[in-house]
């Protein structure tokens, strides 16, 4: 019995929330120490994770395997492939930057001096909570156990967004807590809609499993075995049924057009950090779960649902990308950038094509730092103006050339420039989409051009122009705080975007994976060059006649 | 002469008291009626007894006759608290059990 | 060698980081460093440019592979770097002209706080031009193509706190971006094609490709041309583009970055050449666009709208002579590179004016202005007399070359493409001269003050009546502006001479470009005498217009041609209302649907849940009776059901 | 008749005529218990009916049941239902107008729907013939039932037990009104007086100048008016007070001026004849009829005093 590395690191934050959360009220710096430290250290796990990870090895390493609920079949069983140990890493890189960005954001206010209110604590404990969750969803390999998780992520995440709202609320702070409540609410409803459905798919998978194989099972691996050893064949309603199930679950969480509405009014009235949480975490359980889940166990009906799932993301790039052009609120704006991109995720995982899928998971990493870094930023600088409305804004680059500075670049890497890390995935999710099908991957292209012009439109209407406000004139350069946060995160999109090799290489072999569940190869180009051999090119000469 | 017939008294004493409760408004002939029907129930169990040849019958309608005498207790205290605070013994007068 | 390939990406690269990410301790030395490390880039281009004539024709093309970049399973990307014969013209125009104007910027910005900042930018343009230039791979050529557009960006919009800047700048990069998605697509195309995207395998198999997906390819490529050279129909941009500092308009959007597109067309020839239906496409956009420059530059008061509009149909030459393939890559690449020089040297003139002149930029507030900048005055001159193509200059070698191939392309669309060529050459010499003696001769009218008189409204008002500044006081610009001037002067008037001597400019690129001699239906020359008469009377015209007569201050109404090229023959009005206008309709529209349709089936979902319930509420009326009611009815109903199953 | 051997010879003659006629009684006393208005009729017809099930239950072999029916059921539990009805009030009888909106007809297609079933259920079912309780009831029909009570559902028989207990606990909770406020002092009824600004001495007597000393006559005031406080409120709502007639009032004036006279005094204020009139008649609402001058005043004055 090797040791239990995986539980280890998904119990650190969860140890590290029931510490925070015990912390005396008074003493309020000590509890968002004691996050950080904890969150620091689970980073520190999760660098070992992947540095455990073999990129040769089996599909599944780190596993652990513990009977749970012997009636059903269900064990606790954890294990990553590729794309689980960097989605781990992605969220215990990210969660440190969470709680520092959220350093005062949960203070108490003066209306309520209560020494018994302890908002601070229950704030850092809930996202500690929200990590550990979050860790066991992405190394879960039974399906009981990963909906457990997922779902038990929206208790955290209710109080969240609806008990530490922004105070920076255009209509006051009593709309503000109607709003919150609503935005709460909102997110709860969707994504327990959502969750039922899965849960039935869930009790349903059971039910095939366990009239084929004599005992049921929520094994990834046993229902993978069991499929390629013909021991278990779905009937194809039966397998599309379940794949919708998953899939209108992980879609809801994604999100995915047409059920993505809560995520803007969650977005929008959560304070930034949480924002993050919710897009650059939280979100990619879903997107991640499409991946493992979905093509896993469903392959044929993923094939099925393929065309009908493009069009949707197609749909989510585009329609997310004009409505972030017509919002005036920064954070909703960010909110529905972020559905256009969950658009390209889903297309590169539906394109099913190695690099789309390729793309894909990187594309989860990618717009996680990338969103952390424009999302956290547009709070510092919400924080300092005390409003979230655009037109409260303009000429900041003149005052604070730094932070205009940070927000430009987590804008590029917004709209994928070139040399910034989005970039690379961006390009492979449509190159991937292209080589299989070149209108989808056209149509996705067009939505580069909208991710350039409401990234350089909210950073004109934010940053440029003359200073005309008085709040602007004084408002402070990034603090040594802000700074911690914010540099770092930009250094990754750089160094990202110039050598992502160390991801593609421990990605890679789980696509494979992933594409011979689903039986797919990727399109063979037409005229295929066999080898890069432009050390010996010579150019060849035309007489130039022959084309005329 | 048949058990049913002792049977079907019973249903339709059964059935007379159940129109009792659902018209009358007053609470006292409500639970009379409740009584009824009760008392019918246990004819049905008297008679089942003579019939099997066995006293586990006589036994269930005693059990009933001792449930019924602490529901009418209850019951009537219930009516006596209803009628010191409303004045009125009818039982749409107590009507705040809804949303 | 090879490892020197990265060094000259590398060294402004390294400017830019630590200029931008550096504190305020640079602000002195900023400038220096930003200039030192472009020269060193120069120099460096310099040593490989004479190791390069060192070696034979056929192998001089040098690779340097360091690292592999995004590697996916089939997916193939690499950061390497080519400098073969055509990489090397122009990383030594990008940097032998980037310095210049690096020097020129020391006493151009010198006034401006973010000095410091302005040289960063320039770096990181330096660095990413180069590495379009030297990318041995589309891929990462994408990667400068958005890497100069990204300091272009920048550097429009480097005087931020003018509204007008900004939204220039946005402007800028998002036609640009039109531009990148073709180029995007054109990998796509390519990569499902040959299942590579690096420029040796697919342009050496180009020819195995379909004749269909060349031409796909092909017009993704010029899709991306017209976006980068601000060719029809995306060139809307460069004349707003010409709000940012002049240096960045000479170096940018005058001699290098616009003229990418035709370095990218140039790049894959193979692919053109197996494309005819591109290539027609190509020069049909060059000829227009070459028009569309030429009336607009006429049209315009600003001096360096009227350059840029000139630049616009420069390109628009060379586009069209890249579009003829191997008859014309060659001459494009020359005349790019001459236009570098001349054209680089005529905005570093405007700006010398304009930094005399208080920065005003309206030629109607210029005038005599040669005895106050006698080194401006001849060294603008002669870029005009080059741009103009006066003979032995060096635009007179290159145009002309241009003309005599597109007179080659045969058939009619040789005499159409020759005709217009040669129509550009004559309104390029009218509105040159325009230009020059509104600036340099005439009276002095920025003596006269000038407001808007209310008939015409739109007149801006002078800079001296904005309350900007005082009366200017016209002066020489300081050594550090000047010199720039003359070296490029210098290049203006000798590189057409020195490329032409011997065709050896030609031999340089034929191993990269190929080259066949077109067959023009007339001889040379007479295409020669032709562009000359048509220079002369371009200038003619230009001088009996405005030579002879005094330059109103106030521009007149001007017919309906003049009017709509003041407003770039309405390109932006129909943007405007197509593309603004209809957008912003479509996203409020969709703000509307996503609060009110898609959310507003789901609220209404739940709205009507809560109204079933409303309603079902009603049957908890509190009386007891009614309770009663339903518990006798469910339990009828259970008998009933009990029955009916023993029934059945 | 041996009741044994009428427990075993199930179906005589004898029994289906008694259960003919008993059963149309029963039925008829049910249908009264329901259709009655006055709630004691009601009752009664319940314990006819009661009665008569009682006899079926001896019919039947139940002989202790049927005497529990008589003693515990008709005897105890009916006469508890008379005693909450006397004190809900015995005259109590609904009205025949339905309230609740189509009550009655989903009642009645209630009670029909679920008879029909009934009979349908019994109709269907296989109801065999009496095996007659001759041996269960052997040694005697309460030791039997002794025995079973006592053995097999002894359990039952406790927590039956525990109910009744509990039953009975509970009634008495639920009618016992506790006291849930501390009584008042004497003194502190005293404070409040002051606060309220009530009259703070006693009242005054009734029945002044030893000419009257009963108390339902009201004792006048130095000026010659009723005090009306005087006499007790009961008495007044009642209208059994006796007023100050007019001639005692006109004698009493008449012998205090004689007496100024006699003093040589000045002749003091004219005998306060028509307030007092008015403070009688406000007092005696019950003649007003006889003034109808003054009666108005009076009555409006007594609507003013019912409606506070």
């Amino acid at each position: 019995m090797s040791f239990p590395l995986l539980t280890v690191t998904a119990a650190l934050p969860a140890v590290g929330a029931v510490a925070t959360a015990a912390v005396p009220a008074a003493r309020r710096t000590a509890a968002k120490w004691s996050a950080l430290l904890f969150s620091l250290a689970t980073l520190v796990l999760a660098a070992v994770v992947l540095a455990r990870f073999d990129p040769d090895g089996g599909r599944y390493q780190l596993t652990e395997s513990h009977a749970w609920i012997a009636d059903f079949g269900v064990r606790y069983e954890l294990g990553v492939d590729g794309i689980g140990a960097v989605m781990i890493a992605l969220t215990a890189l990210l969660i440190p930057f969470v709680v520092a960005a959220g350093w005062h954001d949960a203070d108490p206010g003066e209306e309520r001096p209560s020494s018994r209110w302890r908002p601070t604590q229950g704030f850092f404990a809930l996202i500690l909570a929200v990590e550990a969750m979050v860790i066991v969803s992405f190394a879960a390999t039974d399906v009981f156990l990963f909906y457990i998780f997922f779902e038990a992520m929206l208790i955290p995440m209710y109080f969240l967004i609806g008990g530490f709202g922004d105070r920076a609320h255009a209509a006051g702070e009593d709309e503000g807590a109607k709003q919150r409540s609503y935005a709460a609410v909102k997110f709860l409803l969707y994504n327990l809609a959502g969750g039922l459905i899965m849960l039935a798919a869930v009790v349903g998978l059971y039910a095939v499993t366990a009239d084929q194989l004599g005992t049921g099972t929520f094994s990834l691996q046993q229902i993978a075995e069991a499929r390629s050893s013909g021991e278990l064949t779905m009937a194809t309603t039966t397998e599309r049924l379940l794949f919708l199930g998953f899939f209108v679950a992980f879609a809801i969480k994604a999100p995915l057009w047409p059920v993505h509405t809560w995520l803007p009014n969650a977005m929008g009235e959560a304070t930034a950090p949480v924002a993050v949480l919710i897009t650059a975490v939280v979100d990619k359980v879903g997107t991640f779960a499409m991946l493992r889940f979905c093509l896993g166990l469903f392959p044929g009906a993923s094939d099925w649902a393929t065309p009908v799932v493009i069009a949707l993301a197609l749909v989510s790039i585009l329609y997310g990308a004009l409505l972030a052009v017509g919002q005036r609120d920064i954070k909703r704006l960010v909110a529905y950038a972020s559905i256009s991109h969950f658009g390209f995720i889903i297309l590169g995982i539906f394109a099913m094509t190695s690099q789309g899928q390729g793309g894909a998971t990187l594309y989860m990493v990618f717009h996680g730092i990338s969103t952390a870094a424009l999302m956290l930023v547009a709070g510092f600088l919400i924080s300092r103006r005390g409003s979230r409305l655009i037109a409260d804004f303009g000429g900041v680059q003149k005052v604070a050339p730094v932070l205009a500075g940070t927000f430009l670049v987590g804008g590029l890497a917004t709209l994928s420039l070139p040399g910034l890390a989005p970039f690379v995935s961006e390009f492979l999710v449509l190159v991937g989409t292209f080589s299989r099908y070149p209108v989808a991957g056209i149509v996705a292209t067009a939505g580069i051009i909208l991710a350039a012009l409401y990234v350089l439109l909210l950073y004109q209407r934010t940053m440029t122009g003359p200073v005309k406000r008085p709040e602007i004139e004084k408002m402070p350069d990034l603090r040594a705080r802000e700074l911690a946060v914010a540099v770092p995160l930009v250094a990754l999109l750089v160094v990202l975007g110039l050598f992502p090799k160390p991801l593609t290489e421990i990605v890679n072999p789980a696509v494979e994976h992933t594409m011979s569940d689903v039986k797919k190869t990727d399109p063979k180009p037409q005229r295929p060059v066999a080898e890069h051999g432009w050390f010996d090119y010579k150019p060849a000469r035309h007489s130039g006649g022959e084309h005329e | 002469m048949s058990p049913a017939n002792y049977v079907y008294l019973a249903a339709l004493l059964f059935t007379i008291g159940a129109a009792g409760v659902l018209l009358r408004r007053n609470a006292i002939v409500v639970f009379m009626c409740v009584e009824l029907m009760l008392n019918a129930a246990n004819l049905t169990l008297i008679a089942f007894s003579r019939m099997h040849g066995n006293l586990d019958g006589q036994i269930m309608a005693f059990f009933v006759m001792v449930v019924a005498a602490a529901e009418v207790v209850v019951g009537l205290a219930i009516i006596v608290m209803l009628y010191r605070s409303r004045h009125s013994a009818s039982v749409d007068d107590a009507n705040l059990m809804k949303l | 060698m090879e490892s020197l390939i990265g060094v000259l990406v590398g060294a402004p690269l390294l400017g830019a980081a630590v200029l931008l990410c550096g504190g305020k301790a640079l602000d002195r030395a900023g400038h220096w460093l930003g200039t030192l490390l472009a020269a060193a880039s120069f120099v460096v281009g310099a040593v490989l440019f004479f190791g390069m004539l060192g070696r034979a024709g056929d192998d001089r093309a040098m690779h340097s592979h360091l690292w592999s970049w995004i590697p996916v399973d089939g997916f193939r990307a690499d950061v390497a770097f080519q400098l073969d014969q055509l990489s090397m013209t122009f990383v030594l125009l990008i940097t032998g002209v980037g310095t210049l104007i690096h020097v020129y910027s020391i006493g151009y910005m010198e006034h401006d706080e973010r000095r410091r900042r302005f040289f960063g930018y320039l770096n990181l343009f330096l660095a990413a031009m180069l590495l379009l230039v030297l990318a041995d791979n589309f891929l990462l050529l994408y990667v400068g193509w958005e890497g100069v557009g990204l300091a272009s960006y920048l550097l429009i919009g480097f005087w931020q706190h003018k509204p007008s800047a900004a939204t220039a700048a946005k402007k800028a990069f998002l036609v640009n971006r039109v531009g990148d998605a073709g180029l995007a697509i054109a990998i796509f195309l390519m990569f499902t094609t040959f299942g590579s995207f690096a420029f040796a395998p697919v342009l050496a198999n180009a020819g195995d490709a379909s004749e269909g997906k060349l031409t796909a390819i092909g017009l993704m490529l010029l899709l991306a041309a017209c976006g980068k050279s601000a060719q029809v129909p995306l060139q809307s941009w460069l004349g707003d583009a010409m709000e940012g500092p002049t240096p960045v308009s000479a170096l940018i959007h005058a001699a290098t970055m616009v003229t990418a597109g035709v370095y990218l067309i140039t790049r894959s020839g193979a692919i053109f050449n197996g494309a005819p239906d591109a290539q027609l496409a190509v020069v049909v956009v060059g000829a227009v666009t070459l028009l569309f420059g030429a009336i607009v530059g006429c049209a315009k008061d600003d001096i360096k709208k009227a350059l840029a509009g000139s630049t616009m149909s420069q390109i628009g030459y060379m586009i069209l002579a890249a579009g003829l393939g191997p008859v014309g890559y060659a001459f494009a690449i020359m005349h790019l590179v001459t236009h570098g020089f001349f054209k680089a040297g005529l905005f570093l003139g405007a700006g010398s004016v304009m930094h005399g002149m208080n920065d005003e930029v309206d030629m109607r507030r210029y005038g005599g202005l040669r005895k106050y900048m006698p080194v401006t005055f001849v060294t603008f001159g002669l870029g005009y007399l080059a741009i103009i193509g006066f003979p032995g200059l060096s635009g007179f070698f290159s145009k002309d070359q241009i003309i005599e191939a597109a007179f080659g392309k045969g058939g009619t669309q040789g005499w159409i493409l020759g005709g217009v060529a040669l129509l550009g050459a004559a309104i390029t010499a009218y509105y040159m001269t325009r230009v020059m003696i509104m600036t340099f001769f005439g009276e002095e009218r920025w003596r006269t003050e000038r407001t808007p008189s209310p008939d015409r409204p739109d007149v801006e008002p002078a800079a001296s009546v904005r309350g900007e500044h005082a009366e200017p006081h016209p002066h020489e610009s300081p050594g550090v502006m000047t010199i720039p001037m003359i070296v490029l002067a210098i290049g203006s008037v000798a590189a057409g001479a020195v490329f032409k001597l011997g065709d050896s400019f030609v031999n340089w690129l034929e191993p990269v470009t190929q080259f066949e001699h077109g067959h023009p239906p007339v001889s040379a020359t007479v295409v020669t005498t032709a562009t000359i008469v048509a220079l002369v009377i371009g200038v003619g015209a230009a001088w009996l217009q405005y030579g002879r007569r005094p330059v109103p201050a106030v521009a007149p109404r001007g017919n309906l041609l003049t009017r709509a090229a003041r407003r770039d023959l309405l390109q932006d009005d129909f943007n405007h209302a197509v593309l603004v206008t209809g957008g912003t309709h479509l996203t409020r529209s969709l703000v509307y649907t996503d609060n009110k349709v898609v959310d507003g089936a789901v609220n209404g979902t739940a709205a009507a849940f809560g109204g079933l319930s409303g309603r079902l509420r009603r049957v908890q009326n509190g009386f007891a009776r009614t309770y009663a009611v339903s518990m006798f009815g469910g339990a009828a109903v259970l008998i009933a059901a009990t029955l009916l199953m023993r029934a059945v | 008749m041996n009741p044994t051997q009428l427990a075993v010879a199930a179906t005589s003659t004898g029994e289906a005529v008694q259960f003919w006629v008993l059963g149309t009684v029963a039925v008829l006393g049910g249908l009264g218990t329901v259709l009655i208005r006055r709630a004691v009729h009601s009752a009664l017809c319940l314990a006819g009916t009661m009665i008569i099930l009682a006899m079926f239950y001896l019919a039947n072999g139940a002989y202790f049941l049927g005497v529990v029916q008589i003693v515990v059921y008709t005897g105890a539990v009916m006469m508890l239902f008379l005693f909450v009805l006397m004190l809900v009030g015995v005259s109590a009888a609904d009205s025949l107008k339905e309230t609740l909106k189509g009550q009655r007809w989903l009642a009645a297609c209630c009670a029909l729907g679920l008879g029909i079933l009934l009979i349908t259920g019994i109709g269907q079912a296989s109801v065999g013939s009496f095996t007659g309780l001759g041996a269960a009831n052997a040694g005697g029909n309460v030791p039997a039932l002794a025995e079973l009570l006592f053995t097999k559902y002894v359990v039952a028989f406790e927590v039956i037990g525990a109910l009744l207990t509990v039953a009975a606990v509970g009634a008495t909770l639920l009618t016992h009104r506790e006291r849930v406020e501390k009584s008042k002092s004497q003194r502190e009824q005293a404070e409040e007086r002051v606060r309220a600004g009530k009259q703070l001495p006693p009242l005054p007597a009734p029945g002044v100048y030893a000419r009257h000393n009963a108390v339902d006559r009201p004792g006048l005031l130095p000026d010659g008016t009723p005090a009306e406080s005087s006499v007790s409120h009961t008495l007044r709502s009642r209208g059994q007070i006796r007023e100050v007639s007019a001639e005692q009032m006109a004698s009493l004036a008449a012998l205090e001026q004689r007496t100024a006279e006699y003093h040589g005094q000045p002749s003091p204020r004219r005998g306060p004849a028509e307030p007092s009139r008015r403070a009688i008649e406000r007092a005696r609402p019950q003649d007003a009829g006889e003034e109808p001058a003054d009666g108005d005043g009076g009555r409006d004055s007594e609507r003013e005093e019912a409606a506070k």
